[in-house]
């Protein structure tokens, strides 16, 4: 699976206890936020035109969720389950490699 | 097992403390100074510097602090002990919680000194009695033995069942009172309580947690059920320890209500702590003159012991509650607690409630005697006159 | 159970001298409690200091008001405090001073079943080389009471103060044992 | 997925992620930002110490963790004593800490948990010498209560307590020097940081691991929902704030301060082209940011003589 967290990815799950008796004793985590897909928040939708990219992974290092990988043939990709569109990638692009457009739903 | 041979030494209620905390093999201890609690810290400390006992001590900038690094500590799978008194505890409140919310078996005595302004440094239970909500047991300690034993119980009570502890003794007059106190060796004190094994551990990177996030309205209520149900559970936890210390080192703790005379009594004082010496003394002499009269000691405030007080309701005529401590637009609060118990069941005791001793006033054999005469002539007369009385407000 | 009020000046020493004979009579056998008189205590000031000393164990936790024996371990404060108030018939009272049976009896408001005499302040000065009395003072306990073994006191005081410093102390209180005068009143 | 080696060796910042994605910052946000390049510098045998803040949120809600790391939770002022509390918990177990190989231990707090409420844990932390590193993330107000001013709000911005209006009631005093209080108890090392030069800031936490003792990191974090910023113009905005010496990052090692951006040679760009990217400052008049200039230029040139006299 290509995306930053593969396996992690498609292992995680929403937790829900209908009974006291599922529940830690304790109040400690029990799975990741991987299973919490932010990309419906976004209104814009970052798009890579890879003609342009020169696989500088400023927008890698940037991202705050993280939600851009890095392929194995060096491009960059978008793991849009998780980016929630804040645009930063776009805005600091060196050759303006990815646009922002208005995501259609 | 070893056989047990006591180790008898003249100590006062803070050096007791500092003694259980070096036995128990405390390995973090997070304190800040205040009168009367000073000696405890810095008996402990005195142990590290002459090498006897192997902590790592935290001087805090503050009991906030102090209350917070001992969190971390505990969190962190350290055994963790603390220390304060009133003002200091008051300002610890916050962090109470989040010790009992995330279920960590810190233990801290607190030195029972009254709150201000004005000023004081003396006796009096409001300070602990105020965090009575917190989610940490109470146990209040008659005398320096019960300091010490205290401390020891309570550390293994609060691992068995994750949540934090109490050991509350009086200023001065167990703080600083020199008394004979019977210590376990410690390979028997060991076997007793054996290292700590956490519920989580802040450096077990096997699988990354967190701990205390943000829960929503949807799992929040199950988690304070959880510490509620722990809460409970620690009453039989509780009275097998306190049984286990009885038949170890020959001091019974198995009951949280300590009892005397109580089968044949007409009435019975009821309280907590020290103040309860002096009563047992009392009630011997006046057991000579002839009154029926008993005594019931509240060893455990937290948990409550409903079902002990309850038996004791229903085969005495009247309890006379003695509250260091109160409630301001209430009552004394071992008085309103006791009383609500009883509500829903079908014992009714005439129960009269005295305030005494706050701040420190000393309250003494023959103050337990003219309580005794009051409380005698309300159930000769079958009714009270006033349900709280303030014993020693001068008139 | 025997009850015992020490009175003192902050600094003196009389809280450590309730707690040396509380673990004197510990030693033989009895039980104990020792506690100052719970105040504020400032260098200077008069302090009260309390032993208590019974055979079995000891429940009662007040203030002691009516002392079977009083200890005075500076003679300046027979001027201000009332040293024997409360004090039993026939009590005991053990005073460090260098005046006379006489002067003493004077100064106090109620006249002691035993009177016990004792310049501790000279033997503290020449044994310790400072002012403080009260390991000498417990010297004239054992004598003038018969509460304690002169030996208990003196291991009680080694075991207070470690080194040269408890030799040292508990030659104070074997000298003040063997200077004390009693009277029987 | 395993990012190939020929490729890693191009990277500025470590290839490993020990943050989750799934959490719930804001678009843009810098903390999140901050909080991933912290676990890229020291990986997962690293706990995280978070008070009452932003990242309560981000961290993910009970039973979800957003740290490849273990955190605790904690009450707001706390986060200087809890760090405290588990570094000795960890010494008492005779579990290493910090250095190459150690356990990391790591307060993270905002402004408002540090510069005010938390100041007095932080002051005991940094006295008592613990081996853990302390970060304030600084995105200048209370952002998770609503945007409140907190004492490291700067001069003349819009907060939703100090709203402007008629009466230009905005932000009246300069941001408190938070690190200058750090460096009065003489920590071992303190620095300044900002999410615009990751690179910087992971040297820095690295720096952090290998000296002895406390550390003490102020990142600046910007903040597109407080400061009125459009989202993608977060990154852009912090350079700026280092370009224009807003936020000059610097280095203090035992006694010696070392300034690493912008340049002491030149000239730092006006104020204006920070806070014009921002609505928070829209209020300001001529005069408000002719004051707020002086202030970033006379700060300037204290922190260029520090670094001169003790450099």
């Amino acid at each position: 699976m290509n995306t930053l967290f593969g396996e992690k990815k498609t292992e995680a799950k929403k937790i829900v206890f209908t009974s006291v008796d599922q529940y830690p004793e304790a109040p400690i985590s029990l799975a990741t936020t991987l299973s919490n897909f932010t990309g419906d928040w976004r209104t814009f939708i970052p798009v890579i035109i890879e003609e342009k990219c020169v696989k500088c992974y400023i927008c890698w290092k940037f991202c705050p969720e993280p939600a851009i990988y890095i392929r194995e043939d060096g491009y960059v990709g978008i793991d849009y389950d998780y980016c929630k569109g804040c645009g930063i990638c776009a805005n600091e692009c060196p050759t303006n490699a990815i646009t922002m457009e208005k995501e259609e739903k | 097992m070893a056989e047990y041979k006591p180790i008898r030494k003249v100590v006062s209620g803070n050096y007791a403390a500092a003694y259980a905390v070096k036995h128990a093999r405390v390995q973090v201890v997070a304190a800040y100074p205040i009168t009367p609690q000073t000696s405890i810290i810095e008996k402990i400390a005195e142990f590290i510097a002459n090498g006897e006992a192997d902590i790592q001590y935290v001087p805090v900038e503050s009991e906030h602090s102090a209350m917070a690094a001992s969190i971390g500590a505990s969190a962190a799978g350290a055994r963790a002990f603390t220390a304060t008194s009133a003002q200091g505890l008051a300002l610890m409140h916050e962090m109470l919680h989040w010790a009992s919310g995330a279920r960590l078996p810190v233990v801290m005595v607190n030195v029972n000194r009254a709150m201000a302004p004005p000023w004081s440094v003396w006796d009096d239970q409001t300070d602990s009695l105020a965090q009575r909500d917190t989610g940490w047991m109470q146990f209040y300690a008659e005398n320096n033995q019960e300091v010490y034993d205290g401390v020891l119980m309570s550390f293994k009570v609060a691992e068995t069942v994750n949540v934090p502890a109490m050991v509350i003794e009086s200023a001065f007059i167990l703080s600083h009172t020199y008394d004979v106190v019977e210590m376990i060796p410690q390979e028997l004190v060991d076997e007793f309580l054996p290292p700590r094994k956490p519920l989580y551990d802040l450096a077990d990177f096997s699988r990354a947690i967190s701990v205390g996030a943000l829960a929503t309205p949807n799992d929040y209520y199950e988690f304070r059920y959880k510490l509620a149900k722990a809460m409970e559970d620690a009453k039989k936890v509780i009275k097998d320890v306190g049984k286990e210390f009885g038949e170890r080192f020959g001091r019974d703790y198995s009951e949280m209500i300590e009892k005397g005379y109580v089968d044949d009594a007409d009435f019975v004082f009821m309280g907590m702590g020290s103040l309860m010496g002096t009563v047992k003394e009392a009630v011997d002499l006046l057991r000579k003159e002839g009154y029926k009269v008993g005594y019931a000691k509240v060893r455990w405030f937290r948990p409550f012991p409903k079902e002990e007080l309850l038996e004791i309701a229903e085969s005495v005529k009247g309890i006379a509650v003695l509250d260091r401590n109160f409630s301001f637009g209430q009552e004394g609060i071992l008085f309103n607690e006791a009383k609500g118990v009883l509500y829903n069941t079908s014992a009714r005791p005439i129960m009269k409630n005295y305030i005494v001793g706050l701040g420190g006033r000393d309250f003494t054999v023959p103050d337990v005697k003219a309580i005794a005469e009051d409380m005698k002539r309300v159930i000769e007369a079958g009714k009270l006159d006033r349900e709280v009385e303030w014993y020693h407000l001068k008139r | 159970m025997i009850e015992i009020r020490f009175h003192g000046r902050g600094g003196q020493g009389a809280v450590t001298a309730a707690n040396i004979l509380a673990s004197a009579a510990f030693k033989e056998g009895k039980y104990v409690q020792a506690f100052p008189f719970f105040g504020v205590e400032r260098r200077g000031a008069p302090v009260t200091a309390f032993t208590r000393i019974d055979d079995k164990p000891i429940r009662i936790k007040t203030q002691i008001y009516e002392p079977d024996i009083v200890v005075v371990l500076d003679p300046s404060l027979l001027e201000t405090v009332d040293v024997t108030a409360g004090l039993k018939d026939g009590g005991i009272v053990i005073i460090n001073t260098e005046k006379s049976k006489e002067e003493v009896l004077e100064k106090l408001k109620k006249k002691p079943g035993k009177l016990a005499l004792v310049d501790a302040t000279s033997i503290a000065l020449e044994v310790l080389g400072l002012p403080i009395t009260n390991t000498a003072i417990l010297g004239a306990v054992a004598k003038a009471t018969g509460l304690v073994k002169l030996e208990s006191v003196q291991e009680a005081i080694k075991e207070t103060f470690s080194g040269a410093l408890g030799e040292k102390n508990a030659k104070a209180a074997e000298e003040a044992f063997n200077k004390t005068t009693v009277y029987e009143l | 997925m395993e990012i190939p080696e020929s490729i890693k060796k191009r990277l500025t910042i470590p290839a490993e992620e020990h943050f989750f994605a799934g959490h719930t910052a804001c678009q843009g946000c810098g903390a999140s930002l901050g909080l991933r390049y912290v676990l890229k510098a020291y990986g997962k045998k690293t706990i995280v110490v978070i008070p009452a803040c932003c990242s309560t949120i981000i961290a993910g809600a009970w039973p979800y963790n957003t740290l490849d790391a273990n955190l605790f939770h904690t009450a707001f002022e706390t986060t200087g004593a809890v760090i405290s509390g588990i570094e000795a918990a960890l010494k008492a177990r005779g579990i290493k800490v910090k250095g190459e190989d150690g356990v990391m231990v790591v307060g993270w707090a905002g402004d408002g948990g540090t510069a005010d409420i938390g100041l007095q844990a932080l002051s005991g932390f940094l006295e008592r010498g613990h081996d853990a590193v302390y970060i304030m993330y600084d995105n200048e107000a209370y952002m998770n209560t609503g945007i409140q001013r907190s004492s490291s709000t700067p001069y003349g911005a819009w907060t939703t307590n100090t709203p402007g209006g008629k009466m230009h009631f905005l932000e009246k005093r300069h941001k408190k020097k938070v690190i200058d209080i750090v460096i009065a108890h003489e920590v071992p090392y303190a620095a300044t940081a900002s999410v615009a030069f990751p690179e910087d800031f992971i040297r820095k936490l690295k720096k952090a691991r290998k000296i002895p003792g406390p550390s003490f990191i102020q990142l600046f974090s910007p903040c597109p929902t407080g400061w009125r910023s459009p989202t993608d113009k977060s990154i852009e905005i912090a350079r700026l704030a280092v370009q224009t010496a807003y936020f000059p990052l610097f280095e203090y090692e035992n006694g010696k301060y070392k300034i690493n951006m912008p340049s002491p040679k030149k000239e730092p760009k006006p104020i204006e082209e920070f806070l014009k990217l921002q609505g928070r400052f829209k209020y300001m008049t001529r005069e408000d940011i002719e004051n707020l200039q002086a202030w970033v230029l006379r700060e300037w040139e204290k922190l260029k003589k520090l670094a001169e006299v003790f450099g």
